[in-house]
C-alpha cells in the first residue's frame, strides 16, 4: 500500500463533499418527514373515516415496505410514470416519506397522550376541535414528540447511507469511491464512521436544546 | 430523428453512467473523473457538439435500470456486449476490449485456469460482480450458485480473496491488474487471460429508442479510431485500440 | 416495460430462497440483539462509573452510525486483525450489535417504568437486591417491553437488504442478481416490496396482539 | 314558579353491557343550587358529564334553557344534534373538574382568557380585564402571570373556577372539586364557592363527598344509588331524617369515617 | 419505664439545598401508638421513610431496639451500616404505604407469603397458613386468590397491612394509609387498624390527616411543622388545647374543611 503516495487530503476532501450531500439529504429529508408526520399523524386522529384510511394506508405502506424498495421505486420506476426526479430529489422524497410514516405514529401517540382530561376541558370551554388542537393539544404534545423526533432524525441520517443505491454521491458512496481508487478500506470507512457520529451528536444536542426551550414553564407538571 | 442529440446539445452535457472500477474509470483525488471509458465518451460528445459529460458512478446492477428510467443518457462503463444485453440496450461500436482474468493466491494452489476448473473443484469459490459478465460465465460453466459469491466491488473482492473467503476473484484483465498493483500484495497472483473465455468488448450503451443518437456517436467514434486519437486516449490505461477495431458490434452481439 | 407474469413465476423459487436467508438472518440477529441489549443495559445501569460511561459511549456510537458502514467494518476491516467471519455470521453480529443498542434502551425504560413504590415495598418487606430483581422488578418490567422489542424485530427485518453489501444472498440480493442477469428490474423489485409488505402486515397484526396481551398485565 | 332550566327526561346511559343510568328523570330550576351525593359508582359524575356533552346518551331527552341538548329540530322532527348545535348549547354550561384540568403550558391569565377570546371573539384587553376581576374574586390576582405548575392544588382549582366563569355560563357543574386537594387547601376553594352561591343567580350542580358543605351550599340534595335518584329533599331532611335505608347506611359510613355533617 | 425502642438523635435530612429535617430528636417507647400530624411538606413522611431505611440521613443517629440503624460498630467505633446490617435491622420494622404498593403480578396470597418465604425461609405451607390467618384478620380470606387489580382500594390497603404483618415486625409504620381511598372505603381500613392497635403490643407510628382517627388511635400526638416537632402531647391536650399558635391555625383549617376531631 505504500507504493503509491496517496493524496489523502484530496480524498478526504471527496469524502467531505459526500458529507455535504449527506447533510443536505438529512436536513431536507427531515423537513419533509416533519410535514408528513403532522399531516398523516393528525389524519390518523381525524374524525373522517376517509382521511383516517388514507393516513393509515400511507403509514402502513411506508413502514411496511423496506426503504430500499421505496428508493428503487422512486428512482427507477417513477420515471415510467413520467416523473423524473434528480437523485437528490428522489433521495429526499423516499427518505422523507419513509421517516414521515414513522413520525406520524409519534405525532398520533403524543396527541393521544395529552389525555382525555385536557380534551374535556376544551369541550367544557366550548373550544372547537381545531382551536383545541392548535391552542391546547399540540403545544403540549410537541415536547412529548421531540425525543422520538430526535431518534427519527438520526435514523434518517443513517438511512442516507442507502441512497448510494441510486448513485447519489453521499458520504458512504464517496468512501466506496475512495476505497476503489486507493485500495485502502480502513481509512475511508473509519473517517465516515466518525463523521456520521459527529452529525448524530449534533442532532441530539440541537434537539436537547429545543426540548429545553419548549418545556420551559411546564416544569413539574408531568411526573 | 435527432431530437435526443439536439436536446443534449441544448443542455450542453450528456449524463454518463460509469462504474467504480479502475482503469475503466478513475477518480482523481480532486474528484475529477477520468479513465478510459469516460475519456472516450467525453471526446466523442465534444465532437458531436455536446460540450461536456456529467459522469455519475453507479453500481453495475443499477446501470441498465437507470438508463431505462432515463436517469442517464449513456453508459460507458466496461459493460461488455453480449446478446442479451444487446437486446436490452442500443450499443455503439466496440470501444474497450479485454479478456477475463483471475486473481488468486500465490502459486494457484487449486490450479484454476478456467471457469470450468472452478466448476469441477467442489471446494473452489469464485467472486464476481453481481450481474457482471464473470458471474454469468461462471454459472454457464457449471459453477453452482452457492459457490459464486456476488461481490459488490473490486476492493471488496480483492479483500475477500486476501482473507481467504473466496479462492478466485474474476474481473477483466486490466481491472485485475489495477487492483493487484494497488494492493501490492506478494501473496496474490494473476491468471490472465482465463482459458476458454472469449475476449469481450464494451460499447457505449444507449437507451432503446435513442438509436439516432447512437448512430451519430458511431460516426464520430469511427473518425476518432481512424485518426489515431482513439489509441492515444485508451492505450495509456492499458487497453488495446487494435482489439476494438478488429471486431464489430454485429459480431459481438451475435456471439454465443 | 411491461409486467410479465411468466417471469414472476420463473423467479419465485429464487426469491423464496432469498426470503429464507432473510428470515434466518432476522431471527439470529434478534437473538443476538436480545442478549447484547441486556448486557449493555445492565452494564449501563449497574457497572462502576467508568465502565458504565464507556458502555454508554459505545452504545451511542453504534446508534449514531449507519449499519451499512458497520457491516463493511465487520466484514472487510476485522480480518486485518485476524477476525474472519463468514458473511451470514458477520451480518448477524452486525444486526445484533446495532439493534442490541436499541434493545438496551427498551430494557432500561422497562425497568425504570417499574414504580419506585415497588422497590420500596420490596425493601420494606426486607427482600435482598437479588430477590427484588427476580421476584418483583423483572416480572413487572419484561411484559411491557415485549411489544417494543417486537417492533425492533420488524425494523431489523426490513434492514436485512443491507447484508447484500457483505455478499449475503438474502432476498434483496437474490432479486438484484435475478434482475441483473435478465435485465428485468420491475418484477423482482416489486416482488421484494410485496414480500416485505406482506411480512410487515402480518407482523402488524402480531404486534397488536402482543400489545393487547401484555398491556393488560396491570389490570389483570 | 319559573320553568325548569334543565329538564332531564328518562335518560339511559350504557357503557357496553353496563347500564349506568337507567331511565333517570329530574328537573332543575333556574338559580337552584343542587348537590348530588351518593356512593362511589352511582352515576353522579356521569350525569354531570352528560350535561356537559362529554358523553353521549343511549336514550332519552335533555332540555337545557328551552332547547334540546342532544337533539335539534329538523323538518318538524328531532334529529341528533350536530357539532354546531352542541357548540351553541355549550355556551350555557360550564364545568369544573376534580383534577382542575388547567392548561399547563399557559399562565394563569391565559388560562382564563383563552376561551373568551377564541369562542366569543372578545378582544384581548377586554378579556384580560374581565379575567383579572375573576382572579381577584377567587383571590388570585397576584398569581396571574404564574404557570399552573407553580400553584398549590387549591389555587389551581380556584383558577379553574375563574376560567369556567369567564364564559358567563348560566349553569355551572362542579364534580368533586375538592377531593384531589390536601385537607388544608379544601377550605379556600369552598369559600370561593360559597361566595359564588350567595352572590350570583347561576344554576349550580355540585357533586361532592363533603357532606357538611353540601348541607350548607345546596337548596336541594339528590341522593344517588346505582344510577337512580333514591331520595331527594332539603338538606336538613336528608341529613337529619333520611327516609331510605340506603341513604341512612351511606351517611352512617361517611360519618364514621370522620366527616362532619 | 421501659427503655425507648426508637431513639432518634439530632438527625438532619437534606435534599440538595433543601433541609427537610433539621436536627430532629424524639423517642418512642415499646408498644406506644404515635400519631404524626402537621401540614403538608412538614417532614412526616420523611421521618417514616428514614426509619424504613428508604432514605439516607445527612447527619445524626438512630437507635432501634438497642442497635444503631444507619451505623454499625466496627473496631470500637461506629461506621456507616452495610447492606447486611440494614437487612438485619429491617426485620424489626414494617411499613404500609399511602398507595399500597402491592406487587401487581402476584395474587393476594402470594403478596403476603413472598417475603416470609424469601427472607425468613418459612416453608410454603406454613407461610400460607399464617397468611390466611392474617387475611382473615383483615377480613379478606375469601380474596386470597384474587389479583390486586381486582380489589378496591380499601381491600388493597388491608392486604398491604397483612403483608407487612406477615414478617412480624416490632415496629409498624403507617403513612397516610387512607388518603388514597374513596371516603366510603376509609372506615374498613381504620377498623383493621383499631383492631391491630388494641390487640397487639406492636409499636406503631402513624402519619395521618384523619384527625378523628388520630385522636382515638394514638397514645401521643406529635405536631410537625417545617421539619421540627412544634408540639407534642396526649391527644386531648393537642386537639382541645393546642398551646402553639401554629397548631391552632392548622387545626382550625382542618376543622373548617369538614373534618371531625
Ligand atoms: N368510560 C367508562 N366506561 C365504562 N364504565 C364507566 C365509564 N365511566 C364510568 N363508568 C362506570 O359508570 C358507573 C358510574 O360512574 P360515575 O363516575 O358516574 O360514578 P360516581 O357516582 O361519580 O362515582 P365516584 O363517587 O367514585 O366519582 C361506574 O360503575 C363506573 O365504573
Ligand atoms: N426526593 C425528594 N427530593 C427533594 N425534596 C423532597 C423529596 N422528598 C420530599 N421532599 C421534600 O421534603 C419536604 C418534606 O416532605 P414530606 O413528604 O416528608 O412531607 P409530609 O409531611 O409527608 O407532607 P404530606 O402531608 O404532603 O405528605 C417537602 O418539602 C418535600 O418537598
Ligand atoms: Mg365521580
Ligand atoms: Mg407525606
Amino acid at each position: 500500500m505504500e507504493h503509491t503516495m496517496t493524496d489523502w487530503s484530496g480524498y478526504i476532501g471527496l469524502i467531505l463533499q459526500g458529507a455535504l450531500v449527506t447533510l443536505q439529504l438529512t436536513v431536507m429529508g427531515s423537513a419533509l418527514a416533519l410535514v408528513m408526520a403532522f399531516v398523516a399523524g393528525l389524519g390518523r386522529v381525524s374524525r373522517f373515516i376517509a382521511v383516517r384510511a388514507l393516513a393509515t394506508t400511507y403509514i402502513e405502506f411506508f413502514r411496511g415496505t423496506s426503504i430500499f424498495v421505496q428508493l428503487f421505486w422512486v428512482y427507477f420506476v417513477l420515471p415510467f410514470a413520467g416523473v423524473t426526479l434528480s437523485p437528490l430529489q428522489a433521495g429526499v422524497l423516499a427518505l422523507g416519506l419513509n421517516v414521515g410514516a414513522y413520525g406520524a405514529e409519534v405525532v398520533r401517540g403524543a396527541v393521544k397522550a395529552i389525555g382525555r382530561e385536557q380534551r374535556e376541558a376544551c369541550i367544557a370551554l366550548n373550544l372547537t376541535r381545531g382551536q383545541a388542537m392548535r391552542h391546547v393539544i399540540l403545544p403540549q404534545a410537541l415536547p412529548l414528540m421531540l425525543p422520538t423526533f430526535c431518534n427519527n432524525a438520526i435514523e434518517l441520517l443513517k438511512g442516507t447511507a442507502v441512497v448510494s443505491l441510486i448513485s447519489l454521491t453521499d458520504m458512504t458512496f464517496q468512501a466506496q469511491v475512495v476505497r476503489a481508487q486507493t485500495g485502502n478500506t480502513l481509512i475511508p470507512f473509519a473517517t465516515i464512521l466518525v463523521l456520521y457520529f459527529l452529525m448524530a451528536l449534533a442532532i441530539s444536542t440541537a434537539m436537547r436544546w429545543l426540548e429545553r426551550r419548549v418545556t420551559r414553564g411546564l416544569d413539574g407538571v408531568r411526573t | 430523428d435527432d431530437g435526443k442529440l439536439e436536446e443534449l446539445k441544448g443542455q450542453g452535457f450528456a449524463r454518463v453512467a460509469i462504474a467504480n472500477e479502475p482503469p475503466f474509470t478513475a477518480v482523481a483525488a480532486d474528484g475529477k473523473v477520468s479513465g478510459a471509458a469516460p475519456d472516450v465518451a467525453r471526446e466523442v460528445f465534444k465532437r458531436l457538439g455536446v460540450g461536456d459529460i456529467v459522469a455519475s458512478i453507479s453500481e453495475y446492477g443499477a446501470m441498465i435500470p437507470g438508463l431505462q428510467a432515463g436517469r442517464h443518457d449513456v453508459i460507458t462503463a466496461g459493460l461488455f456486449m453480449k446478446p442479451e444485453r444487446c437486446a436490452a440496450v442500443a450499443y455503439s461500436e466496440p470501444i474497450l476490449c479485454d479478456a477475463e482474468a483471475f486473481a488468486l493466491k500465490k502459486g494457484n494452489p487449486l490450479g484454476l485456469k478456467s471457469y470450468k476448473d472452478i466448476a469441477d473443484n467442489p471446494d473452489a469459490k469464485i467472486g464476481a460482480p453481481g450481474g457482471g459478465t464473470e458471474e454469468k460465465l461462471a454459472l454457464e460453466a457449471g459453477v453452482p450458485r452457492d459457490r459464486v459469491i456476488v461481490v459488490p466491488d473490486g476492493q471488496s473482492g480483492l479483500k475477500m480473496l486476501q482473507d481467504g473467503r473466496i479462492d478466485v476473484y474474476s474481473l477483466p484483465v486490466l481491472s485485475i491488474n489495477d487492483l493487484v498493483s494497488k494492493a501490492n500484495d506478494p501473496n496474490i497472483e494473476v491468471v490472465a487471460p482465463v482459458e476458454g473465455a472469449p475476449v469481450y468488448c464494451d460499447g457505449a450503451a444507449f437507451r432503446k429508442g435513442d438509436e439516432a443518437l447512437r448512430d451519430a456517436f458511431d460516426v464520430e467514434l469511427a473518425k476518432l479510431k481512424e485518426s489515431g486519437e482513439f489509441a492515444k486516449i485508451i492505450e495509456p490505461y492499458g487497453f488495446s485500440a487494435a482489439a476494438a477495431m478488429s471486431t464489430t458490434r454485429e459480431k459481438l452481439c451475435a456471439a454465443q | 416495460m411491461e409486467w410479465d407474469w411468466n417471469f414472476v413465476w420463473e423467479i419465485m423459487p429464487t426469491l423464496l430462497q432469498g426470503l429464507k436467508i432473510t428470515l434466518l438472518a432476522t431471527v439470529l440477529g434478534a437473538a443476538v440483539a436480545t442478549v447484547i441489549g441486556l448486557v449493555f443495559a445492565i452494564l449501563r445501569m449497574t457497572a462502576p462509573k467508568p465502565i458504565a460511561r464507556a458502555t454508554g459511549f459505545v452504545v451511542e456510537f453504534i446508534r449514531g452510525t449507519p449499519l451499512l458502514v458497520q457491516l463493511y467494518f465487520i466484514f472487510y476491516v476485522l480480518p486485518d486483525i485476524g477476525i474472519r467471519l463468514p458473511a451470514l455470521l458477520a451480518g448477524v453480529i452486525g444486526l445484533g450489535l446495532h439493534y442490541g443498542t436499541y434493545a438496551a434502551e427498551v430494557y432500561r425504560a422497562g425497568i425504570e417504568n417499574v414504580p419506585r413504590g415497588q422497590w420500596e415495598a420490596a425493601k420494606a418487606t426486607n427482600l435482598t437486591g437479588r430477590q427484588t430483581w427476580i421476584h418483583v422488578v423483572l416480572p413487572q418490567a419484561i411484559p411491557p417491553m415485549i411489544p417494543a422489542l417486537a417492533n425492533y424485530l420488524i425494523a431489523m427485518f426490513k434492514e436485512t437488504p443491507l447484508l447484500s453489501a457483505i455478499t449475503v444472498l438474502e432476498l434483496m440480493n437474490q432479486a438484484k442478481s435475478v434482475a441483473n442477469s435478465s435485465y428485468r428490474y420491475i418484477e423482482p423489485m416489486t416482488l421484494v416490496g410485496v414480500f416485505f409488505l406482506i411480512m410487515s402486515l402480518i407482523s402488524v397484526v402480531f404486534l397488536r396482539w402482543l400489545e393487547e396481551r401484555y398491556a393488560r398485565v396491570e389490570e389483570r | 314558579m319559573a320553568a325548569p332550566i334543565i329538564r332531564i327526561d328518562n335518560i339511559v346511559k350504557r357503557y357496553g353491557p353496563l347500564t349506568v343510568l337507567d331511565g333517570l328523570s329530574m328537573e332543575v330550576l333556574p338559580g337552584e343550587k343542587l348537590a348530588l351525593i351518593g356512593p362511589s359508582g352511582s352515576g353522579k359524575t356521569t350525569i354531570l358529564r352528560i350535561l356537559m356533552t362529554l358523553e353521549t346518551i343511549s336514550d332519552g331527552h335533555i332540555e337545557v334553557d328551552g332547547d334540546q341538548l342532544y337533539h335539534m329540530p329538523k323538518n318538524g322532527g328531532l334529529v341528533p344534534a350536530d357539532d354546531r348545535h352542541l357548540h351553541r348549547m355549550r355556551e350555557k354550561i360550564g364545568m369544573v373538574f376534580q383534577h382542575f384540568n388547567l392548561f399547563p403550558h399557559k399562565c394563569v391569565l391565559d388560562n382564563v382568557t383563552l376561551a373568551p377570546m377564541l369562542t366569543k371573539g372578545v378582544a384581548k384587553a377586554a378579556a384580560e380585564k374581565r379575567a383579572m376581576e375573576l382572579l381577584d374574586m377567587v383571590g388570585l390576582a397576584d398569581k396571574a402571570k404564574n404557570m399552573p405548575a407553580q400553584l398549590s392544588g387549591g389555587q389551581k382549582q380556584r383558577v379553574a373556577i375563574a376560567r369556567a366563569l369567564a364564559l358567563s355560563p348560566k349553569i355551572m357543574l362542579f364534580d368533586e372539586v375538592t377531593s384531589a386537594l390536601d385537607p388544608e387547601l379544601v377550605e379556600e376553594v369552598l369559600n370561593v364557592m360559597r361566595k359564588l352561591a350567595s352572590e350570583t343567580d347561576m344554576t349550580m350542580l355540585l357533586v361532592t363527598h363533603e357532606m357538611g358543605f353540601a348541607h350548607d351550599f345546596a337548596d336541594r340534595i339528590l341522593f344517588f344509588d346505582r344510577g337512580r335518584i333514591v331520595e331527594e329533599g332539603k338538606p336538613d331532611e336528608i341529613f337529619r331524617n333520611p327516609r331510605q335505608e340506603r341513604t341512612q347506611t351511606f351517611l352512617r359510613k361517611i360519618i364514621a369515617a370522620g366527616h362532619r355533617v
